[in-house]
């Protein structure tokens, strides 16, 4: 088994685990953390695709901005573990099946896809490169550029309006 | 590696955070799990966006195939983050008010 | 005038005049509201008189209109009149009129919007029994039935409101059936068009015209009503004011029938001839139901209403029997149980207003107080339960005689709805008029010029048409036998 | 194009405008100009008189039926900026801010409205969604506002990654985010294509508020500003069911009959939830949620049934819903009790308003000579003219006749109850525009022709 | 001819509308003189006609189209042939007679009713004027139920009364149930035969077969029709009720003409009857049973008018006899002498009412031969005549019925005998307790005591003198020959019957025993009748046993009550307040709190809670990915 699969199946497992400890761990600060080792793990699997660009981004974005924002969210709430009361069971459980409903069946209906057996390109192909991604992005993809700004800008306004204190 | 793989672990990963989703009270920990699943997908895409380029590449060597997964990817990060900032403020909002965060308190309006 | 180059034909007034006449009502102040109404739909009878002499062939060009509407969809507003809409926008016409008269001396608040509605629920039925394109039919349907709504609902007795939105809600999924079921007819017309003709060469499966029958039926069956979907009648009629009573049960039900006629006869004959059995069965049963529970009412508005919901029960079953003697009876008929209806609700109205009641256990020896009301109301009544040389007698005479033709025994049994309307009758009659007089019917003062004399109009009609009922034999003969060819069993 | 460039233009001046300007009510003024040359500008590009023309690679596509629509949507905007614009400055301080965010929406219902990759209908979506979540908790100390925002904000960024997933799945299996490029051809729906179509049907069954994922909109629509209400359950609501019906209708409208049923589900469940737990609201406004919830059933009609029928009814009924809409909900805003009760009465104190209250309610109710009726008939045609699941229809009537329960039960509040309802003081310009709505209302509901022809201009 | 057809229908209308119209202005005299006037003339006019007829010339006068569909017509056309002109002498002669009576008769009566009962009877001739010149059975039902509505008005004329109301109430509803049958059979006719033509719908039955089912069906359908209006079982109970009205009223309308009309329909259409053997035997059972029941109720009954009334419902059964058996002419004989005759003693029952201001009771009278001899002798006349006492009248048709009966079935001949023998019985009880015997009344009803005025008697008198020499119409063969004027003059009316249903005259051996027979017993049982009730005391004792049953009219109403009243007032309510407002609204109501109860249960599902909604969505979705991938 190649050097490849090993590492896969460990950044996968690495995903998986701390995913999941996000949703168990009763500690909002401590879910956090683990949501950035995800964060990590998916970057890895980036690399691992030679999504450089991406990988750097995610960890820079997500990882870093967003991650932390969050984290000091939470810090300026000071919210631990017991300032959160448990949901009743049943619901808990209902929602655990429910979740685990929709996994079985969306496995159940991609075990077999018509691209099953499609290999994945690792390690190498340049597209994953920022030279090329820059150049497509400024190209083609100006228009969706141009209006994610505006997106930026409601979003913007809107934290604004929303934060401002006063009124 | 087959794309299968990446798409169990994909779906899995999303899945995760549905549960999440489901089974937390916090507002700030369903967001987070919201981003999970938004990651998931990225992960996703970006597979694809491989996959596709490799079968591009037997019949053009110097193909793009698979570039726009990656600038689409690229999309929903950003989008993401509006949506973070956003989001994270009326978050602050409601706690401000109601100095919580459980989304259970978030019952005046019912039926 | 000369016929060929026409300003504005007959069925364009019939609808514009009362229109144009209820909007104007709305504008102007309360006691001014009511001598106007009268005197616009007296206007209108006038036209619609008119309408009946310059029907002869010269003159079709001022019958017949036919504007582009929605090209698109292949709906055009065409009017036009034939021998039974004529008689029925005759009906209309006379009906407000009475129905004005007759309530000449009842004050209602607001009467300006009351009298403009009135206007404009005549002018949905001038809609209804003048047009030649399904939508345009839809479209008046409708635009009769929400005057009804809001008249029931803000001039009616103490229980209106649930009363009357049970009403409107009923009809209203009728009309809705009645929607999809034109739709669904449009689609299998050739070149997809509403126009009455294209319906009529409309190409249907078997199955599709059951289905496409019920969609339709159901409609008029509860417009009608027919048992077993009749029971908004007897607490509309109850609820609303006598005026719109009047409207409803004298001009409005025919609605139902003509709809029969026109749109339901012709359009889908197999599936009638597959169905009549079980409707005709359904309406006989209904006939005897409701003459029975007439016995018991107490209420002259309830005891009226389920005799015209026996008397409707005997058309529906004539229309189904499906041959020229009922269909000729139903024609007619429609004229004169509106005249005659109309005439039991005078009274009641009268008595309502002057003793404040409507319960027969309360009335009594008003034949000493009131002898001239007491004769007409015998006479009126009298041909309620079709006395010979009333009109109702023609009418029923014929459309018994249709239903023999379609079956014996149904014919026998709804004979005896004949026997127990004598009994309702009958003692409606007697509690009422006959007998010693007792607090309540001393109240009674006099009878008023106006009520007298709409009455005497509606006697003087019941005995002319009873007679004589040549003219209206004459005036729906074309369309009867129309009817009997599109159905394809006409007399071989 | 116009339309994108130039909302967002106007978005950006209306935030300046906010600096500049002191005057309260200067605000709206300026945001009428602005919607005006939107409209305007629109209505050149339909003309092809003129219009900015930049390559968008294929992203974006601007064809008529989009731009009628775009029309429409703007057209109702200027309405309801007339209507309720003074309302804005009841909410809050940020006038300005507010209406340069419905313009940003705006912008987002140009894109979605003619969007050609599923990027762009992402990203139009999202400029959609966003403003929205802070127009509806723009009214901070008010904890309903509050937590309609939030939980606003939570079940649409769900419904968002359920969106991104499906579209990551068709990439996979067609490797294109062009609805068109994606080209699946009529054939036998492949698993991984399946998913990603339900999953999509799924996050814009949502935004179009169809059941069963519904269960945002009435605490959203309650909990918002009133004004703000009006706007989401009108103009966004139809832009995106614009996008919906953009999306199916082209990436997938050859394998119409293979997700069929599930839209007939949908649409079933939407009328019966809709139309059914209207029925016993206590509150107009919230009883306006779930109706919008009904009118969405309706709607799906427009999807179910991929006919001419369908496309102009659909444009005839975004109409006619949301000029009906706006013109109840600016009513409503004026009453101080939003409870049925509350309108007690209305006919003698206010006898125009409860007149137009009444024409909006005809509307929606379907009822005939108003716009509504030929909406609903519309959709009814282009069902019965499908053919396929014919009981969806019955069941459509009776569901509508349910409808007409609740809405009458205002107009007999209205008219058959008595009361002296509080209503906060109506300008004679107020009432001037309601009655230009109702008559608006009436046109279409008596010659819906011209707006049809307009498709096919 | 034909104007004066039109007249005569059309002068007693004049007078009705006169009268009606004019109740408040005119006056006693003026309203007599035209109630009166108006008969007079159209007797004058049937008189007329009658001698035209009588001169062998039909008329058929076809006044204006009624109602034309498709091949159906039916002209408003008049018919006079023997039958009917003799039928219109006999209403307007004896109608006349009886509105002169009632001038006096209703005197007290205030001026307005005064004219409103005239107006009625003028109504009420025309209507029986149509009936029985009607040239086809509509024209005829129109009569038919007209004099039902005018016997309605007249017997409830004393409105405030409510029982007199429900007696009106009655005859008028058991009156509808005949007519049923009479209208189904006319619609038979019209399906059957294309036209309700009489020439017509004979000419096309005549080429029948005997007893064809049809035929069979209409003539029971037509039969149900005349029990109706001529009170035969089972619809005879209105008839004695009907005594509520005015004495002149019964005289006019339950004795001499309204209750024949069911004999003149039957007759009209003998020919149907006579190819339909199997009816006819109905009739003649129905009639006879009539007959014998009416007859025994009537030896008990006390009331004077009561009396009258179930004599006339037996005389009635004899006559749908005659018909049963096939004695057409017998039977319109008989209905003739019975019009006298019973008009006669109705006519003095009013005279002795009058002088006994109100009292009916027989008990109450006696030995008022001294105080109204003229009353008293003509009442007596009338006795004979209707008893069968040779020479007078009622023995010359009654003997003619008999003997048909007895050709057609010796049994009918002695059960109609015993009935004869009742009847002989019980109208002399009736004038033995009236006026022989000592006076039982109380003093000052004696002491008012008087012979009635003129307008009363004058009618007696000459009805008195009719009921004796009207039999001398019919006398049969075994006196004289070709003696029977009445059978040559109504030949053509029944040619086509008789032909069909020839017989051989019985020998006049068997003729004149059964004639010597039945003249014996009758004055066997008028003797002893007279004896007994001559002295008869007013005892006051109760009857018993059998006595009681008759006396009861064998509880024949409170059978009908329990059957039918009851059931149906049962039923009605029954209908009204479960199936109508339970089941049937119910279910509509039922919808909308059906409707209400999944709103209130639906809007549960929104409870407010993120987290349930998006459960909710994703087990949604999950259904929705089932659909889809594995649902095919």
């Amino acid at each position: 088994m190649s050097i490849t699969a090993v590492l896969f199946f460990f950044l996968s497992a690495l995903a998986l685990g701390s995913a999941l400890m996000v949703i168990f761990s009763k500690n909002p600060v401590h879910s956090v953390l683990w949501l950035i080792a995800t964060f990590f793990a998916i970057s890895g699997h980036y690399i691992l695709l030679n999504a450089q660009f991406l990988a750097i981004v995610n960890l820079i974005v997500y990882a870093g901005a967003i991650m932390v924002l969050f984290l000091f969210v939470i810090m300026l709430m000071n919210l631990n573990a017991d300032t959160e009361p448990q949901k009743n069971k049943w619901l808990k459980m209902a929602g655990a099946v429910a979740g685990g409903c929709l996994l079985l069946v969306l496995v159940g209906a991609l075990r077999d896809t018509e691209i099953r057996t499609h290999a994945v390109q690792m390690k190498d192909g340049n597209i994953g490169l920022i030279h090329n991604l820059g150049m497509v992005l400024f190209k083609e993809y100006v228009i969706p550029f141009e209006i994610s700004s505006v997106l930026f800008l409601s979003a913007m306004v809107g934290a604004v309006v929303i934060g401002k204190k006063g009124d | 590696m087959p794309i299968n793989y990446y798409i169990f672990l994909a779906v899995a990963l999303f899945c995760i955070g549905v549960v999440g989703v489901l089974t937390r009270r916090n507002a700030i920990i369903i967001f987070m799990c919201i981003e999970l699943m938004l990651n998931a997908v990225n992960l996703l895409l970006i597979a694809f966006s491989k996959m596709h380029h490799l079968s591009a590449l037997a019949l053009d060597a110097q193909t793009k195939a698979g570039t726009e997964a990656q600038l689409f990817v690229f999309f929903i990060m950003v989008v993401a983050a509006a949506e973070v900032s956003v989001g994270l403020a009326i978050i602050v909002m409601m706690y401000r008010n109601i100095h919580s965060v459980d989304v259970n308190f978030l019952n005046r309006l019912k039926h | 005038m000369d016929p060929n180059n026409v300003i504005v034909t007959f069925p364009e007034l019939l609808i514009w005049l009362p229109l144009a006449g209820g909007i104007i009502s709305f504008m102007l102040k309360d006691e001014k509201a009511k001598s106007w109404a009268l005197l616009s739909s007296i206007i209108t009878f006038a036209v619609s008189l008119a309408c009946l002499y310059f029907s002869t062939n010269e003159w079709i060009p001022l019958q017949r209109v036919s504007y582009v509407w929605l090209p698109s969809l292949g709906s055009s507003f065409s009017l036009q009149t034939d021998g039974l809409s004529r008689l029925l926008c005759l009906l209309n016409a006379l009906a407000f009129p009475i129905a004005f008269v007759a309530t000449y001396n009842t004050h209602y608040q607001k009467s300006n919007a009351f009298y403009g509605l009135m206007l404009l629920m005549q002018s949905g039925l001038m809609g209804v029994f003048c047009t030649m394109d399904a939508l345009a039919f839809y479209f008046f349907w409708e635009l009769a039935l929400i005057p009804a709504y809001f008249l029931c609902s803000i001039w009616g007795g103490e229980k209106r409101i649930a009363a009357t939105f049970k009403f409107f809600i009923y009809t209203f999924v009728g009309s809705l059936f009645l929607l999809v079921g034109i739709i669904y007819v449009y689609f299998h017309t050739p070149n997809h068009s509403f126009a009455l003709t294209a319906f009529y060469s409309a190409n249907l499966t078997p199955a599709q015209q059951n289905l496409a029958f019920w969609l339709f039926f159901v409609a008029f069956a509860i417009k009608m009503p027919i048992f077993p979907l009749h029971t908004w009648q007897p607490d509309t009629y109850e609820q609303s004011p006598t005026a719109v009573t009047m409207i409803l049960s004298g001009v409005m039900v025919k609605m139902g029938i003509y709809a029969l006629l026109r749109w339901l006869l012709p359009v889908f004959p197999e599936a009638v001839k597959h169905f009549d059995k079980l409707i005709i069965i359904l309406s006989v049963v209904g006939m005897l139901y409701a003459s029975c529970i007439a016995i018991v009412q107490d209420d002259l508005k309830r005891l009226v209403a389920y005799s015209s919901i026996a008397h409707i029960g005997l058309m529906s079953a004539a229309v189904f029997s499906l041959n020229m003697t009922s269909l000729q009876g139903v024609a007619i008929q429609m004229f004169n149980h509106g005249i005659n209806i109309i005439g039991m609700w005078v009274v009641v109205e009268l008595i309502e207003r002057q003793l404040g009641t409507r319960k027969i256990s309360a009335l009594g020896g008003l034949a000493q107080k009131a002898p001239v009301l007491a004769i007409l109301l015998v006479v009126v009544a009298l041909a309620n339960i079709a006395l010979p040389l009333t009109n109702a007698f023609v009418g029923e005479f014929l459309m018994f005689n249709g239903l023999f033709q379609f079956n014996k025994w149904y014919t026998a049994f709804a004979g005896l709805s004949i026997i127990l309307a004598a009994v309702y009758t009958l003692n409606m009659i007697q509690r009422v008029f006959y007998g010693e007089t007792n607090a309540v019917t001393e109240k009674w003062n006099s009878l008023a010029k106006n009520e007298a004399i709409i009455l005497s109009v509606v006697v003087v009609l019941i005995f002319m048409v009873g007679v004589f009922p040549k003219p209206l034999f004459d005036l729906t003969r074309d369309t009867v036998t129309s009817i009997m060819v599109l159905t394809g069993s006409a007399i071989k | 194009m116009n339309a994108i460039l130039f909302s967002a233009v106007w978005g950006v001046v209306m935030m300046f405008g906010g600096l500049i300007m002191k005057k309260k009510s200067s605000p709206k003024w300026l945001a009428i100009v602005g919607v005006s040359l939107l409209l305007l500008l629109n209505w050149l590009e339909f003309l092809g008189i003129w219009a900015i023309n930049i390559d968008t690679r294929d992203m974006l596509e601007f064809n008529g039926f989009g731009l009628v629509f775009n029309s429409v949507a703007f057209a109702c905007t200027l309405v309801y900026f007339l209507l309720s614009g003074e309302d804005f400055e009841k909410v809050g301080e940020h006038v300005a801010e507010y209406f340069a965010l419905v313009f940003f929406v705006l912008c987002g219902v140009a894109i979605v409205s003619s969007f050609k990759t599923l990027l762009m209908l992402f990203l139009g979506i999202e400029i959609i969604s966003i403003p929205l979540y802070i127009l509806a908790g723009s009214d901070k100390r008010n904890l309903k506002s509050n937590e309609a925002a939030l939980k606003y904000f939570l079940m649409g960024s769900f419904s968002t990654g359920v969106m991104l997933m499906g579209i990551a799945f068709l990439y996979g299996a067609t490797g294109s985010f062009s609805i068109t490029g994606m080209n699946l051809g009529s054939g036998p729906l492949t698993p991984m294509v399946t998913v990603g179509l339900v999953m999509l049907m799924i996050s814009m069954a949502f935004k179009v508020s169809a059941a069963p994922f519904h269960f945002w909109t009435p605490d959203v629509y309650d909990g918002s500003p009133t004004v703000f209400t009006s706007f989401m359950a009108t103009i966004v609501k139809v832009a995106a069911f614009i996008g919906f019906i953009r999306l199916f209708d082209n990436a997938f409208g050859k394998m119409h009959e293979q997700w069929q049923l599930l839209i007939a589900v949908i649409t079933a469940s939407t009328l019966l939830i809709g139309n059914i737990t209207a029925v016993f609201q206590q509150s107009v406004k919230r009883m306006l949620a779930y109706s919008s919830i009904a009118q969405a059933g309706f709607m799906m009609f427009g999807l179910f049934a991929l006919n001419t029928w369908s496309r102009e009814g659909f444009i005839l009924y975004a109409a006619a819903y949301s000029l009906a809409t706006i013109g109840i909900f600016a009513i409503l805003i004026k009453m101080k009790d939003y409870t049925f009760d509350g309108f007690n009465g209305l006919a003698r104190q206010e006898p125009l308003l409860a007149l137009l209250a009444t024409i909006f309610l005809f509307s929606l109710a379907g009822i005939p000579l108003t716009a509504g009726f030929f909406s609903k008939y519309y959709m009814l045609m282009a069902a019965v003219r499908d053919g396929r699941y014919f009981w969806l229809v019955i069941f459509a009537i009776l569901m509508a006749a349910v409808s007409v329960y609740y809405y009458f039960r205002v107009i007999q509040a209205m008219y058959f109850k008595d009361g002296n309802p509080e209503v906060s003081a109506v300008s004679g310009s107020f009432k001037t525009m309601l009655l230009v709505a109702a008559l608006l209302v009436i046109v279409l509901g008596i010659y819906p022709q011209m707006l049809i022809d307009l498709i096919y201009h | 001819m034909n104007n004066l057809v039109y007249l005569v229908p059309l002068l007693p209308l004049a007078g009705f509308l006169i009268n009606g119209l004019g109740r408040n202005f005119l006056s006693k005299p003026l309203v007599s003189l035209i109630g009166c006037g108006v008969i007079l003339g159209s007797f004058v006019i049937s008189l007329v006609l009658f001698f035209d007829v009588k001169s062998g010339h039909n008329t058929l006068a076809n006044a204006f189209e009624f109602i034309r569909v498709g091949k159906l017509s039916i002209p408003f056309a008049f018919q006079i042939d023997p039958l009917s002109s003799l039928f219109l002498l006999i209403i307007t002669g004896v109608g006349f007679l009886i509105h002169v009576y009632s001038t006096a008769y209703m005197k007290e009566e205030a001026e307005p009713h005064f004219a409103r009962y005239f107006s009625y009877l003028n109504l009420f001739v025309f209507s029986m004027l149509l009936l029985v010149m009607g040239a086809n059975y509509v024209i005829m039902f129109i009569g038919w139920e007209g004099v039902g509505l005018c016997s309605y008005l007249l017997i409830g004329y004393w409105f405030r009364n409510t029982e007199y109301n429900n007696a009106a109430k009655k005859a008028f509803v058991m009156n509808r149930i005949g007519d049923l049958g009479f209208l189904l059979a006319i619609f038979w006719m019209i399906q059957y035969f294309g036209s309700a033509d009489f020439a017509q719908v004979f000419s096309k039955a005549g080429i029948m077969p005997s007893n064809d089912k049809v035929l069979v069906g209409i003539t029971l359908l037509l039969f149900v029709g005349a029990t109706g209006k001529s009170a035969q079982i089972p619809l005879y109970t209105w008839l004695p009720d009907a005594m509520a009205g005015p004495t002149p009223v019964s005289a006019l309308i339950h004795a001499a003409t309204m209750v024949t009309a069911g004999i003149y329909m039957i007759a009209r259409s003998n020919l149907l009857y006579t190819l339909a053997p199997t009816s006819q035997g109905v009739v003649a059972i129905v009639g006879l049973t009539t007959a014998i029941l009416a007859a025994t109720i009537a030896l008990k009954q006390n009331d004077i008018k009561k009396v009258l009334a179930y004599s006339t419902v037996s005389q009635l059964g004899y006559m749908f006899l005659g018909l049963g058996v096939g004695a057409y002419t017998g039977a319109v004989f008989h209905v003739m002498t019975h019009a006298f005759f019973k008009a006669l003693l109705f006519l003095g029952a009013g005279s002795v009412i009058h002088a006994m201001h109100h009292e009916q009771d027989i008990r109450k009278m006696g030995g008022l031969s001294k105080w109204l001899p003229i009353t008293h002798i003509t009442f007596l006349l009338g006795c004979l005549a209707i008893a069968g006492i040779p020479p007078f009248s009622g023995f010359f048709s009654k003997d003619e019925i008999l003997n048909a009966a007895f050709e057609k079935n010796p049994v009918l001949y002695y059960v109609g005998l015993g009935g004869a023998l009742m009847t002989a019985y019980y109208m002399f009880r009736l004038y033995a307790m009236t006026f022989r015997g000592k006076f039982r009344g109380t003093h000052e009803q004696e002491h008012h005591l008087h012979e009635s005025p003129a307008p009363i008697t004058m009618p007696l008198i000459v009805l008195a003198f009719l009921a004796v020499v009207g039999g001398f119409l019919g006398i049969p063969e075994i006196f004289a020959k070709d003696a029977h004027w009445l059978e040559h003059f109504l030949s053509p009316v029944f040619a086509a019957s008789t032909e069909r249903a020839k017989h051989e005259p019985m020998p006049h051996s068997t003729e004149w025993t059964l004639l010597a027979v039945s003249v014996v017993l009758i004055l066997a049982s008028v003797v002893w009748a007279w004896n007994k009730f001559s002295r008869y005391e007013d005892k006051g004792i109760e009857e018993t046993g059998f006595g009681k049953i008759l006396a009861n009219k064998w509880y024949v109403d409170e059978l009908y009550d329990a059957i039918v009243n009851k059931p149906l007032r049962a039923i009605s309510v029954f209908l009204n307040n479960v199936v109508e407002k339970s089941a049937i609204d119910g279910i509509v109501n039922g919808f909308g709190r059906v409707v209400n109860y999944g709103s209130r249960q639906l809007r549960l599902l929104q409870s407010g809670q993120v987290g349930s909604y998006i459960l909710l969505m994703v087990i949604a979705s999950v259904v929705f990915f089932i659909i889809q991938l594995f649902m095919k």
